[in-house]
């Protein structure tokens, strides 16, 4: 007897995948940079770099530190802007073997509305990420995923301005992500990346200054994983639309706690930086771990550990 | 679009010296590598076990049937990378990165090195002695034990300059001080610390000499995808073609993909 | 010529210390546990674990997983309520060779200002941590830490109970830690601890369960120093008192980062899980490196790294 | 109070033995610890480099001038232990925990050994064989590979029953059935995963032995200072005097202060 190949398609907010796996966002440029160490026929989708209206040289140097179990990036969103984007990059991708997400960035509810609508207008782009969590571009952390009300406006805005998949991404560097997160639906967002990059810092003890040209930056990889995951799992309690989980997957083990905990893909960053066959790898052990527990699809065990937080009545013994 | 990943090779350690103290060359059967990696090109080193990023590495040596890495053990993944012995498999991404132009070189040519610059230079020495040039090679550290690999250097037919922080070997001082003095080569390369570079960028700039500079800086990905390793170059910038003119006259290139080397010429201090 | 000695010694608030560390509430016990493995005469200062007015079991079990350079955990402030605490336990730390600094924890406000109270009246407690930040108690994230009029009130509560050295430990689970720090410091703190653990979770995918009893726990240990140094960093700029940094301290150079940033004092946690001798052995390394630099005192460092923020405008080249 | 830093033991390797593939034995110089240490107790081991925590392991073997750690690689702080060779150092924190209480034990006594729970008994057997008592190791693992150091045992003086999972040896089952259907001890010693000794406290109780079963759980001090490593006891409990009463007759004692070794009646399951 043949066993069905096991399934590993996953629909995100109207965005078809072959497999859940989404290249994260300014960790993987266009795809291109790419192809001669991973085969792109194996992954889900590529998200782009981040776009702005105009071009932006990004920040001052240094912008990378390694730290333990992570890297704290501060880009500062270097992108050519949405034409030259559209013009130059995105038109040369209509031969890729998985479909394209392009990202879109702003400084104004307009600003990203027009860059949607650039997006919306290029047939090479499948689904469009409102990033509006980016902690590289503000001052002191201000970005509009950390306020409830300026989500609200950026994404109806977004929304008006493209009828492609929408997917909303997410700052952890919030009180409440799963309010952010309720508001973006709301304004209809068709999917939620949960999470981008955490907040945070590293100085220099020789020179006494930061490493960073940009001061602070956003630390990803898997320090910051059971952040995330706990992220998705308040997130995917707070609403119904799917989610896109991200920070810190490195390995199939990884990749089933975002999706145990409510995630119906995730992204992969800065695991690509340590081993570009990471997503492909992924997937491939995703199939066997189905496999082997005779499950047919990836989609059948989304939020499977997630039965939501004991009140502290429920607690074992919680008071003496 | 290719699709095969054709730049990954799992390797496997042929063979493992400690140059000094924290310092250490290690050889890898790998064929396919070595065919085609260039002087200057650099690969990116996979730290068994679990690291969060690769290792950005000067492709040091090679022949018909191996190449060589030659690293400082500078932090965790260095660290884990010394632990390899003969034997252990190694997965290295490459060659990355455009390399030392060598086309029409000049017959005297400087190199200069500092510190885990020596690195990148070797193979760039060996082609251009080949092709018959002089090859100074003008060499720094911050003592004289860290001055490694200088007997491969000088079998092979460079005419070797020290200089060191200490003083314990050669110049006590900067090694940009001794090409500073010396006669002036056709074209100078150079690879090591940014002081360094802009030191050697001076002198070829005043002698009206051109000089090639490896950069180094943090990487993640190493292969342009990820924007964090730029340098700011001159607007009119050959090595930059790709970037929208932007307003104030700086291109910002990728040092791991438009890069390593730079001409001294289209880099902005 | 004999160089005069280095001095480490610091006081915060009011609470005066001969070297900069505390060791890190919840992760020394009350120190004798760890007498023999480390020289308690080194070390500044041992934070006792958090007490409540009533005894507590504490979470259901696992309350502890061990994550990429992190740990996670939910102990759930397992104690015997402070009356008994003062009686059997701090009452026999009179003769401990460094300064024993309670911690208060409590559900409402007058929990918090009645155990404060009672550590007030015990001689053998030098200051008094007010742990408004623990993770691990509340059902979705929810602490006094995280909203600015409880933290006031609660301060003030603690205020008016004691007159000993108050520090106030804030949580890094916020959108603005800034602002929570600015309100501590106007209702009578006499020092801030920045941070307590950021929140997080593991699952576990064999079982499909989350790894912690409590489900969330609370991240410490390196993965999230980076976290912690731009709290510090950010706190800094927004009040005069001191602060005792922490988060992830493993080493002298790590210390550097947080004093460097702003801190007057280092807490060490999760470090003394791998090596209890981390704490002295920091000490010595901070005394070589001013030693090194001919500097005489700690105190003469503090926030020399902190230079404030970049404008978008002030960036290098941020716009192109 | 003590000061002095009594309990840190540096150590070195002298000795590494793969006892299968993927279970390793380190033997460490470390007398002042070997004079001390006793059947059942434990040490913290400091892996060498970045780790986040020690790791807890049983004291296994123990002569004059040595001691040996018997493990698992599990996850990454056991990698690095297994990473290290003869010579290199180690740094120990013991020993830790109460151990098996031999004094006055009877003459047969039966040990259940249960997986990486191999490496927290043979002392008590030896102790045991060299009062004169007969020795009986009923042990279990996944699969025949997994039943490391047999002959260690049986050399020694142990009877051995062996039950698998997949029925490579002994028993096809749990090891807990084999010790069923067995000859009752008047004594029952038991290291292994919790199913394992839940099972084991089960049969001890319906054939009124004592058992003292030596618990495991994630940790992360060792040493009594986080409360991150619980078990319920019996209100009662003789091993835990220094609680408060609570309301529900629990007392949550600390496994590696308290324990790790608890009496099977004290426990509440
Ligand atoms: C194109 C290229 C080629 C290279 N070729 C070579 C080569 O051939 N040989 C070689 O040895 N190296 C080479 N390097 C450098 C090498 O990639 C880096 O040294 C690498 O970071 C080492 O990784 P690590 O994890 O061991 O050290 P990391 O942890 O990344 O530390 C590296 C350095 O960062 C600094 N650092 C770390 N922590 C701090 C801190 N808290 N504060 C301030 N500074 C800190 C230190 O100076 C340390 O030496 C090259 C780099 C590039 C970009
Ligand atoms: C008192 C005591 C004595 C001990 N003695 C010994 C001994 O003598 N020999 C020995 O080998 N061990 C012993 N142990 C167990 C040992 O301490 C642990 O196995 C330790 O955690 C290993 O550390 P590690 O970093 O290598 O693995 P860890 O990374 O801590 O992983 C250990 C285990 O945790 C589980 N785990 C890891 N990640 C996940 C995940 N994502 N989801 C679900 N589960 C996961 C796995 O089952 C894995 O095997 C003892 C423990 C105690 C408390
Ligand atoms: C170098 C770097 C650049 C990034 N740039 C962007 C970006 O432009 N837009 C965005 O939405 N996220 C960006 N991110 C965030 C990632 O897409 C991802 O959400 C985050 O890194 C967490 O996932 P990871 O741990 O798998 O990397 C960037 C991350 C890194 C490391
Ligand atoms: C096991 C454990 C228990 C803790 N218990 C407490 C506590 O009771 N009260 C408190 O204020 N902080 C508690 N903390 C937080 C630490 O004191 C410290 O703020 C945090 O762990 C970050 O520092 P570190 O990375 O050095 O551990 C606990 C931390 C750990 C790891
Ligand atoms: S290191 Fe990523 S673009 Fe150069
Ligand atoms: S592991 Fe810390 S109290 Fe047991």
């Amino acid at each position: 007897m043949v066993r069905p190949p096991v399934d590993l398609s996953v629909n995100v907010g109207g965005l078809a995948l072959r497999y859940p796996t989404l290249m994260g966002s300014g960790c993987y440029g266009t795809g291109a940079e790419f192809a001669p160490f991973a085969d792109l026929s194996r992954i889900g989708a590529i998200v782009l770099k981040s776009a702005t209206l105009a071009p932006r040289l990004g920040n001052a140097m240094p912008r990378l530190v390694h730290t333990p179990a992570g890297l704290l990036n501060a880009i500062g969103l270097q992108n050519p802007g949405i034409d030259w984007l559209v013009e130059h990059e995105i038109a040369a991708l209509g031969g890729m073997p998985c479909p394209i997400v392009g990202s879109a960035a702003g400084f104004s509810v307009d600003e990203y509305a027009q860059v949607c609508g650039r997006l919306d207008a290029s047939p090479e782009i499948s689904a469009i990420e409102l990033n509006i969590s980016c902690p590289n571009v503000a001052s002191e952390g201000e970005t509009f995923a950390c306020d409830a009300n300026l989500t609200a406006s950026v994404v109806r805005a977004a929304r008006a301005a493209t009828r492609k998949p929408l997917i909303v991404k997410l700052s952890p560097n919030v009180t409440d992500i799963a309010a952010i997160a309720r508001e973006a639906e709301r304004a209809g967002a068709d999917a939620l990346a949960v999470v981008n990059t955490v907040r945070g810092m590293a100085i220099d003890v020789e020179r006494w200054e930061p490493r960073l040209g940009n001061v602070a930056g956003g630390l990803s990889g898997p320090a910051i994983r059971p952040i995330a995951v706990l992220a998705v799992y308040e997130v995917a309690r707070a609403v119904r639309i799917p989610i896109v989980g991200q920070g810190g997957i490195a390995n199939a083990s990884d990749a089933l706690e975002f999706i145990l905990a409510g995630a119906s893909a995730v992204g992969i960053g800065t695991a690509n930086f340590l081993d570009p066959r990471v997503p492909e790898r992924i997937a491939v052990e995703l199939a066997e771990y189905l496999a082997s527990r005779n499950l047919r699809a990836i989609s059948e065990i989304v939020g499977r550990a997630n039965a939501g937080f004991a009140t502290p009545e429920q607690r074992e013994g919680d008071a003496g | 679009m290719a699709v095969s990943a054709s730049r990954v090779h799992e390797t496997r350690v042929v063979a493992r010296i400690e140059a000094t103290a924290g310092v250490v060359v290690l050889r890898m059967q790998a064929p396919e590598l070595a065919a085609i990696a260039r002087p200057g090109q650099f690969v990116m080193a996979i730290p068994p076990g679990e690291a969060s990023a690769a290792v950005a590495l000067g492709l040091y040596d090679a022949d018909a049937e191996s190449v060589s890495l030659l690293f400082f053990v500078a932090g965790k993944r260095t660290k884990v990378l010394a632990a390899l012995r003969p034997g252990e498999p190694l997965v290295l991404l490459g060659p990355l990165g455009n390399g030392f132009d060598l086309r029409d070189a000049p017959k005297d040519v400087a190199i200069v090195a500092g510190g885990v610059g020596i690195a990148s230079v070797l193979l760039a020495a060996l082609e251009l002695l080949r092709a018959g040039a002089r090859v100074r090679l003008f060499y720094g550290a911050r003592t004289a034990r860290l001055l490694v690999e200088r007997e491969r250097f000088a079998s092979a037919g460079c005419e070797i300059v020290l200089a060191t922080d200490d003083g314990t070997a050669g110049l006590r001082g900067f090694v940009t001080d001794a090409l500073a003095s010396a006669h002036m080569p056709a074209l100078i390369l150079a690879c090591g610390p940014t002081p360094m570079l802009r030191a050697t960028a001076t002198i070829a700039a005043s002698a009206n000499v051109p000089a090639q500079l490896a950069l180094e800086e943090t990487f993640a990905c190493g292969v342009g995808g990820c924007w964090g390793c730029v340098v700011p170059l001159v607007q009119e910038s050959a090595q930059a073609p790709h970037f929208p003119k932007t307003r104030d006259g700086i291109v910002r290139a990728r040092i791991c993909a438009e890069g390593p080397v730079f001409s001294a010429s289209e880099l902005r201090w």
